[in-house]
């Protein structure tokens, strides 16, 4: 095995690419978009590196580093990742290379601060994927809201400040609970190592507690039902590149966080209140799915829709105990954590290609009302192309990824209880219709206005965007099996680890 | 027949609460302020030399020096402040001295 | 001995020709795509028949495996593949062979729409996924292509997209199939629950162990595992097969293009839902209830909307409500489960039903994409071929005694009859009574097609603009004609099979254990067995026909049709002014449109506003920023604390000073 | 009597001492065109101090004069600090001064004296030397308040810092007193030992009391931080600056003298007071910033909301609590440093940069500024990965492993309410169109704006020291 530090670099490479774009000014904006392609790419195939030598047999947690940070408090710098962060950090670093690329003349003002923003916020993501530390972790999740901020803040829509504000307090609101839940772990654990948490036997009252403590701050990033209402402003706001993160990654940011702390941490709470997740998702998927059918705005539209897709991976995250500890059901209990992953890396291509493709929209008739569109099928027959194709996969339509996480935690929720699986799959219908809605009134039909019906042809970098995306799209939907084979084992562990009670 | 330690200090804690009286109840001059600092010193001077002379500890007793030292100088900074603010605001007046507020 | 690889390039084949269709299209222009799309599913024909072949004279064995592996969780281990029997084969050789025909139909029925490489990329994909489907091996498989086929059909039926109804219908078809859907994964989840595997062979084979399990899903009231199992699948198929209450989007699936209308919306993709349940019957063996709900589900279906298609006026819907009514014949088939007859319906239904819409795509085109039957009539003379295929077609759809539709429904009739379980006598008055309906539309819409005096004129005064449904009714700009060869191939070579094919396969498919396997019968439903006791060869049942009932009934209902629509309509208006309420209700089709469109669209978009408005934008933003609104105004508050005066700061320090001795009083003294 | 070795424990003062006067005779003979020269020297003297704190630094604690002066590893790090605080104060405000004709000699002298006043406080070793060290710092300051003698604010400002000082150490005084009869002794140790055999409990606990009053004085803690929104405002800015970074460190030493090494074993009464007032620092500190408008002024009140920080850490009166206390205010004195020398840079004469509203859009104007500034609004804000961060969460656990939970949930929240000004300042700067009439350029100054510089990176880059300074902190005391 090699001693080169891949994960430390993966990290750190792109925030010191931050700098040198900084150093780059706003006087040479080229300069500045070419150094950041250059650092993403980099960063991207330093990933795929990074899969070539996680050896998928054993599982576990490879790759670590472990450096002391504050012996003070115990608390180290601590980096590792398992099959499931591997596949987010690829998820990461492939996403953003398109986000640089889709943002390249859409971008106009402060050139090299939005790129620099955006190196920031891939590195602080990447953190987040492979910090075993729980402080390290925590020092990640919150780190990221900065450059998000400013993200929104300064290229951000008319609303931008009240949007970005929002976001910022709101989510600031849930992780700092967090943080005195990690505290209060520590005051009992004496260490903030993840791997000893996961064993340190905390009594059922100290679970509850935590588990509130984590599931709020979880709970505002994914964001569940009911404090999800700073995404739709947030995206709204927010310019393209900056809603494709969030919705791509850093939505994912919280469920990863019910993996790797609720889960395994309290996982006698997480059982004792499972319920209550559930019913946030199930409302989540119904509830959502109906607000979404009304939204007058395209990029609301997807929004909302993102927080019923996110219900899934929610859902199939905490039927495991039912399914395995009351069923005593292993098989469908991986079958519904691997479907919440699942979810989770096609949400972050679906939703990503969506608001990409509002963002091509955007470029050419600066509004998102869904009205000031229609008849893209003959004005822009391939962009049209692609937006059927999203759309299709939002619906989870078989052959495309989107269909793959929901099939299964579908499934595996059904074993747990009928009902959980009915409302559960009520997300095909009220999906269909948000979705394919949509699309009869922006690529059907006729162009309402002059304007739209003379929008220019994609360029060949939009094009090249949404290819990939598409490719990624469709290759996840014909063949996953790499993908879960990547993250069985690490499935596995984590629900065998679930399974044993702590009191 | 001498003075029991109590009637110092209750002498000394009536001394220190006048001060302190004096100190918010005036509304006038902020002179008066300094002589109601002044008379604060004092008390606490009071209560360590009966202390002193009781408990036998001269310590005490070398602490009231540096207290009267340090009182001197303290007034003399506090009139120079009170010269200045009449220089600028041609009034020592405590009530209006609210420019800074909120 | 059935190779892989062949299958992979029976499937694949289409696939590559719609994607060189699609993607390439202005590379390889329009007769590139065409020749590409025709040659790739021409090639799936050829293997279908080979397949075909050697599985039944050439005793190849069912063949059976995966291709690769989709999903893999611990044990449980999902693939895409193949499985082939002779209900497979059965299902490829027509598919493909109706799917070629409409490939050349439509070289004539597109050749002036700019869509023309599209709709073959289209079509291409859609036979793809139809095989897909075909050839599933495991219900993920079954699943996948039944959502691709879904989607091709809205694709197809959007295809006019400029057209406001078009993508309407389209939106309409692809949701209600998704309620359909939803029963259908809900299905194959309980599958999942029941068996740990979705493997057909694995299932099957564990299927009688479902006897006397139960699942409790409302408190205390266990339920037969397979009763739900079997019914949320037959939910799906009754999405797929729009069998009531979810057909309402295939009479509007009629926005599309004829040439999908007779492949996708008759032929083909419709008859989906039939072919599931068949090939789940080992399942629907083992619920009484599916079955007799199936049953009764599909006499309903197929006696009702034959009743609507009576009042129809637009050609094709007529046929579409057939369609319907026709699938229901299939349904009540499968409940009673006599599944071969079933599936030999869907196969004498898919010849048939297709020729019909190819033929009524051919008047269409001459009357210039006018599709009311009130402004045709009288084309008898002028397009000789359609004319003659369509009677051909009518007449097998009628199961004139000799026509193929005759071997199969009098079969489906007779099957009802021996039926015992539950539901049987209504099912058997409907399909009994379907068949007057039957002749009534279809010689109905005979009879205003091409026979009387014609009711459209020829002007030529507005020169050579095509799509005529811009111009006012019944108005051509030039004289309707015969189509071309591309038009009468199809219509020839889909009418052969209309007449013929009944006296052939009625004896094998019926009476012999000619699916080996592939439909597992209980020996106490096996209807079919019971008749061919009495089945003493095609001959003597030809004969035999002309003194059932349903003959006789199906006669009367050609004397109505001929009766009142050759000789004098007005009885037609008379008819319809004295019986107008049933008129009115079946004009509106039973109202089930609307309240389905108020209901559930109009319904669930004021039930968002609510949601949005109350819950989002009211309750919880109002949480949110109320809260921020009170730390601005309490700051406000706070600060006038700071007066600016000495003495209350000084006074301020005395009181904390006082309030700490209290406290250290109250508390701290010990 | 005292040996030469008292001398040299005391070297670093003595030394100030005299330095100090000295730069006052220097500046005597200097003509205002020559100023700079004093600068420098004052400068110089202060690196010299450092190198003489840290070189004579013997490995364990000595005491001098009979135990009334303690050099120890805490009295270090506080001094250590409290000089690059004063060094940092000098450069930045240079310029300052000068645009203000201010640029005089009294300046650099006062600001030693009262360093040096702050470096007896914190290694005091009795009630007497604590006091001077305290006056020795505060007189000094009070005149450094009124250094802008033409301006009206400035004056206003010093009265009441004087008049409430005054009022502060006359209570302390009283407590002292009180603390004295019962326990017969002014050495902290001795009053230590002598509180197990004290028949006065009451009188102990009674001076208690006033000596909480001096120190939450001293930290500026509700209901005793009446004049600090005032005398940031109303100070010329550097001495604001001063003020704010400097009292606080002092204050740590005093509190540790006092409280730890004096009334230890009160610890149970003192630390629920410590306790009280944190809470209402932090509610009153962050709910009134919410609504100030001058820079200086916001930038007060959350001084006090974080002199609640400080308390949560003091009321878990063990070695951790006290290490967490002092990297708190060590972090907190470098970040106000920050934030400070940002509108320094921007003030120009006759134009102080002290209306949030100056900073509209100061990212057009000058990104690198900005970007200072936003650092420390962050950093204050207790964002990750800013080293307010990594003090905020030693100071959080600090308070949760003294059982003091509830205290550290009303911490978090008021943290949540804290975060609304934080952020407006950074809206204005980043989001707002700039004002035309202002126009913000920072000065050409290169010691400032590389000294500025520094201090803000080193705000990112110390979250990956805090374990190495935080190591040094419980070094400090003895863990």
């Amino acid at each position: 095995m090699t001693t080169l530090p891949i994960l430390s670099i993966l990290t750190w490479l792109p925030c010191a690419g931050a700098i040198l774009v900084l150093l780059a000014g706003n006087a040479r904006p080229h300069v500045a978009r070419w150094l950041t392609l250059a650092f993403t790419v980099i960063t991207f195939a330093l990933s795929l590196v990074m899969l070539t030598q996680y050896r998928i047999g054993p599982g576990g947690f490879q790759l670590q580093e472990n450096l002391r940070w504050i012996p003070g408090i115990n608390t180290s710098y601590h980096l590792g990742v398992d099959g499931i962060s591997v596949a987010l950090i690829i998820l990461t670093t492939f996403t953003s290379i398109l986000v640089i690329a889709g943002a390249w003349q859409v971008i106009k003002t402060h050139v090299h601060q939005y790129m620099a923003a955006m190196l920031v916020l891939e590195g602080l993501l990447i953190g987040v994927f492979c910090a075993m530390d729980a402080l390290l972790f925590y020092l990640f999740f919150e780190a990221i809201l900065i450059p998000m901020f400013f993200l929104i803040g300064i290229w951000g829509g008319p609303r931008r400040v009240y949007a970005t504000l929002k976001f910022f307090i709101y989510t600031f609101f849930g992780s700092i609970f967090f943080l005195i839940g990690l505290l209060y772990m520590y005051h009992r654990a004496g260490t903030f190592d993840l791997q000893t948490l996961w064993n340190f036997p905390f009594t059922m009252k100290e679970q509850s507690w935590l588990f509130f403590s984590f599931l709020i701050a979880f709970a505002v990033k994914t964001p569940m039902v009911p404090v999800h209402t700073w995404l739709p402003d947030a995206h709204v706001e927010a310019p393209t590149g900056g809603s494709v993160i969030l919705a791509a990654i850093m939505l994912k940011v919280g469920t990863y966080g019910f993996i790797r702390f609720s889960l395994p941490i309290v996982p006698d709470a997480s059982q004792h209140f499972a319920w209550l997740i559930i019913v946030l998702s199930l409302i989540a998927i119904i509830y959502i799915g109906y607000v979404a059918l009304v939204q007058p705005d395209m990029k609301k539209l997807v929004a909302y829709s993102s927080i019923a897709h996110m219900g899934f991976v929610t859902l199939g995250l905490f039927i495991v105990y039912m399914l395995a500890r009351q069923m005593h059901d292993i098989q469908t209990a991986q079958l519904g954590v691997q479907g919440a992953v699942v979810q989770m890396i096609s949400h972050g291509f679906v939703s990503g290609a969506l608001f990409t493709c509002i963002g091509v929209m955007y470029d050419r008739l600066h509004t998102r009302e869904i009205a000031a569109y229609g008849g893209l099928a003959k004005v822009m027959p391939w962009f049209a192309a692609f937006w059927v194709l999203f759309a299709m996969a939002n619906t989870g339509l078989p052959g495309t990824s989107g269909f793959v996480g929901e099939f299964m935690v579908i499934l595996s929720s059904f074993s747990a209880n009928p009902w959980i699986a009915l409302f559960a799959a009520y997300s095909l219908i009220i999906g269909a219709g948000y979705t394919l809605w949509l699309i009869k009134r922006i690529v059907w039909g006729t162009a309402p206005t002059k304007e739209a019906a003379s929008m220019p042809k994609l360029n060949a970098r939009e094009a090249w965007v949404l290819t990939a995306f598409a490719v990624a799209v469709l290759a996840m939907g014909i063949y996953p099996w790499p993908l879960m084979h990547l993250m069985d084992s690490s499935v596995a562990q984590l629900v065998t680890h679930v399974m044993t009670s702590k009191i | 027949m001498s003075i029991p330690l109590s009637w110092f200090i209750v002498f000394a804690t009536v001394l220190f609460c006048i001060s302190i009286a004096g100190i918010f109840v005036n509304r006038k001059n902020v002179i008066v302020l300094l002589m109601c600092i002044e008379l604060m010193l004092l008390a606490v001077n009071t209560n360590f030399v009966a202390f002193s002379r009781y408990l036998g500890n001269p310590g005490g007793q070398v602490f009231v020096f540096f207290i009267m030292t340090v009182a001197a100088a303290e007034s003399a900074i506090g009139l120079a402040i009170v010269v200045l603010m009449f220089r600028n605001r041609r009034t020592i007046n405590v009530g209006e001295i609210d420019t800074l507020r909120y | 001995m059935i190779s892989q690889n062949l299958l992979i390039v029976l499937a694949g084949a289409p696939l590559v020709g719609a994607l060189i269709a699609g993607l390439l299209r202005n590379q390889v222009g329009r007769a590139g795509a065409a020749g590409i799309a025709i040659v790739s599913v021409a090639l799936s024909f050829a293997l279908s028949c080979i397949v075909f072949y050697q599985l039944v004279w050439g005793g190849a064995p069912v063949f059976n495996h995966d291709v690769y592996t989709w999903l893999q969780v611990g044990k449980l281990t999902i693939g895409i593949g193949f499985l082939v029997d002779r209900l497979t084969a059965l299902m490829l050789v027509v598919v493909t062979f109706v799917s070629l025909m409409v490939h050349i139909y439509t070289i004539g029925y597109m050749r002036e729409d700019p869509g023309f490489q599209r709709f073959f990329s289209y079509i291409a994909l859609f036979t793809f996924s139809m095989l897909v489907l075909v050839l599933a091996n495991n219900f993920l498989q079954l699943f996948v292509g039944w959502e691709l086929v879904g989607l091709v059909s809205y694709l197809l039926i959007g295809f006019w997209f400029e057209k406001p109804s078009a993508s309407f219908a389209a939106l309409k078809a692809f949701i209600v199939n998704r309620v359909g859907d939803f029963g259908f994964i809900l299905g194959i989840a309980c599958v999942l629950y029941a068996f740990h595997t979705l493997d057909y062979s694995a299932v099957f084979a564990q299927a009688p162990s479902l006897a006397g399990r139960t699942i409790t899903v409302v408190g205390g009231h266990p339920w037969s595992l397979a009763t739900l199992i079997c019914l949320l699948l037959f939910v799906g198929a009754c999405g797929k097969s729009a069998q009531v209450p979810l057909h309402v989007w295939l009479p509007d699936s009629m926005e599309g293009p004829t040439p999908i209308s007779a492949l996708i919306h008759a032929a083909t993709m419709v008859t989906a839902g039939v072919f599931m349940v068949a090939r789940m019957s080992p399942l629907f063996e083992m619920s009484q209830t599916a079955l007799s709900v199936v049953l009764i589900v599909g006499a309903t279906t197929a006696f009702f909307m034959g009743l609507v298609g009576i009042v129809q006026n637009d050609i094709k819907r007529v046929i579409a409500y057939s369609t319907i009514s026709q699938l229901g014949y299939m349904v009540t088939a499968l409940g009673a489960s006599a599944y071969a007859a079933g599936i030999f319906h869907l196969m004498t239904h898919a010849f048939f039903k297709a020729l019909l819409f190819l033929g009524s795509g051919s008047v269409i085109m001459a009357m210039h994409h006018g599709q009311d039957m009130r402004y045709m009539g009288g084309l008898r003379k002028r397009m000789p071929i359609t004319y003659l295929t369509m009677w051909a077609g009518s007449l097998a759809l009628c199961a004139a005694p000799g026509f193929s539709g005759f071997f199969s429904k009098d079969q489906i009739i007779d099957a009802v009859g021996e039926s015992q379980i539950f539901g049987h006598t209504y099912a058997y008055w409907c399909v009994l009574l379907g068949v007057f309906v039957t002749a009534l539309y279809t010689f109905r819409m005979l009879y205003m097609t091409f026979h009387g005096k014609p009711r459209w004129r020829v002007e030529h005064s507005h020169g050579d603009d095509h799509g005529g449904h811009h111009e006012q009714p019944g108005v051509l700009p030039h004289e309707p004609k015969e189509q071309s060869f591309v038009v009468t191939f199809p219509l020839v070579m889909l009418a052969i099979p209309s007449i013929m094919i009944g006296w052939v396969t009625v004896k094998p498919l019926l009476f012999g254990d000619w699916f080996q396997g592939a439909i597992k019968v209980l020996p106490a439903h096996d209807v079919l067995a019971k008749m061919a006791e009495e089945f003493h060869g095609t001959v003597p049942m030809f004969w035999h026909a002309f003194v059932t009932p349903a003959f006789w009934i199906a006669f009367a209902g050609f004397a109505v049709a001929t009766y009142v629509y050759q000789f004098n309509p007005k009885v037609a208006d008379r008819a319809a002014r004295m019986f107008l309420p049933i008129f009115k209700i079946l004009t509106r089709k039973f109202w089930i449109d609307e309240v389905y469109y108020n209901l559930f669209a109009r319904g669930g978009v004021r039930l968002g506003r609510v949601f949005w408005k109350g819950g989002d934008a009211g309750l919880i933003e109002g949480t949110v920023n109320g809260s921020a609104f009170v730390a601005e105004r309490s700051s406000r508050v706070f600060r006038r604390l700071q007066t600016g005066f000495l003495y209350h700061y000084a006074f301020a320090m005395i009181v904390g000073l006082i309030l700490l001795l209290g406290g250290l009083w109250y508390w701290g003294l010990r | 009597m005292f040996s030469l070795n008292d001398l040299l424990v005391i070297l670093p003062e003595l030394y100030l001492t005299a330095a100090a006067c000295l730069v006052l005779l220097f500046d005597v003979f200097l003509d205002d065109e020559h100023r700079d020269a004093t600068h420098w020297v004052a400068i110089v003297v202060m690196l010299v101090a450092i190198f003489l704190v840290i070189r004579g630094q013997p490995p364990e604690t000595v005491t001098a004069f009979g135990g009334m002066f303690v050099r120890d590893h805490m009295a270090e790090i506080l001094k250590v600090t409290v000089l690059i605080a004063t060094i940092l104060m000098f450069v930045m405000a240079r310029p300052w001064l000068k645009d203000r004709k201010l640029f005089i000699g009294e300046f650099y002298s006062l600001s030693i004296f009262s360093v040096l006043g702050v470096m007896f406080l914190v290694s005091a070793g009795s009630l007497v030397t604590v006091y001077l060290g305290l006056e020795l710092f505060s007189l000094p300051a009070f005149a450094l308040v009124a250094l802008n003698r033409e301006s009206k604010l400035s004056s206003e400002a010093a009265i009441k810092f004087f008049v409430l000082g005054a009022l502060a150490s006359g209570l302390l005084l009283f407590g002292m007193s009180l603390i004295y009869g019962a326990t017969g002794t002014l050495d902290l140790h001795a009053i230590f030992a002598a509180i197990g055999t004290t028949q006065h409990l009451h009188l102990l606990q009674f001076g208690l009391v006033f000596l909480v009053v001096g120190i939450g004085f001293e930290f500026g803690a509700v209901p005793f931080h009446m004049w600090l929104p005032d005398v940031y405002e109303g100070a010329p800015t550097p001495i604001a600056m001063y003020i704010s970074a400097v009292p606080k460190l002092a204050a740590i030493g005093l509190a540790y003298r006092l409280l730890e090494t004096g009334l230890g074993p009160l610890a149970g009464d003192w630390r629920m007071m410590l306790a009280i007032m944190a809470a209402l620092s932090l509610v009153v500190g962050n709910v009134v910033a919410i609504a100030q408008t001058n820079f200086k002024r916001m930038l007060a009140y959350s001084t006090i909301s974080h002199m609640g920080f400080v308390f949560l850490a003091l009321s878990n009166p063990t070695p951790e609590g006290y290490a967490s206390a002092l990297f708190y205010a060590v972090c907190f004195a470098l970040m106000e440093t920050v934030a400070f020398g940002v509108i320094l840079a921007l003030s120009r004469k006759g134009f102080d940069c002290d209306m949030i509203d100056d900073l509209k859009g100061l990212n057009q104007r000058s990104p690198w500024m900005a970007g200072m500034m936003a650092i420390a609004m962050f950093s204050l804000a207790g964002i990750p990965p800013l080293w307010g961060f990594a003090a905020k969460v030693l100071v959080l656990k600090a308070a949760i492993d003294g059982g003091m939970l509830w205290l550290a949930i009303v911490a978090i929240i008021c943290a949540i309410i804290g975060l609304f000004y934080y952020l407006r300042v950074v809206k204005v700067m980043y989001f707002d169109a700039p004002a035309e009439d202002v126009e913000l350029s920072p000065k050409p100054d290169i010691a400032l704006r590389w000294l500025l510089s520094i201090n803000a990176l080193g705000l990112i880059a110390m979250i990956g020291f805090s374990g190495v300074f935080f190591t040094w902190c419980q070094h400090a005391f003895g863990v």
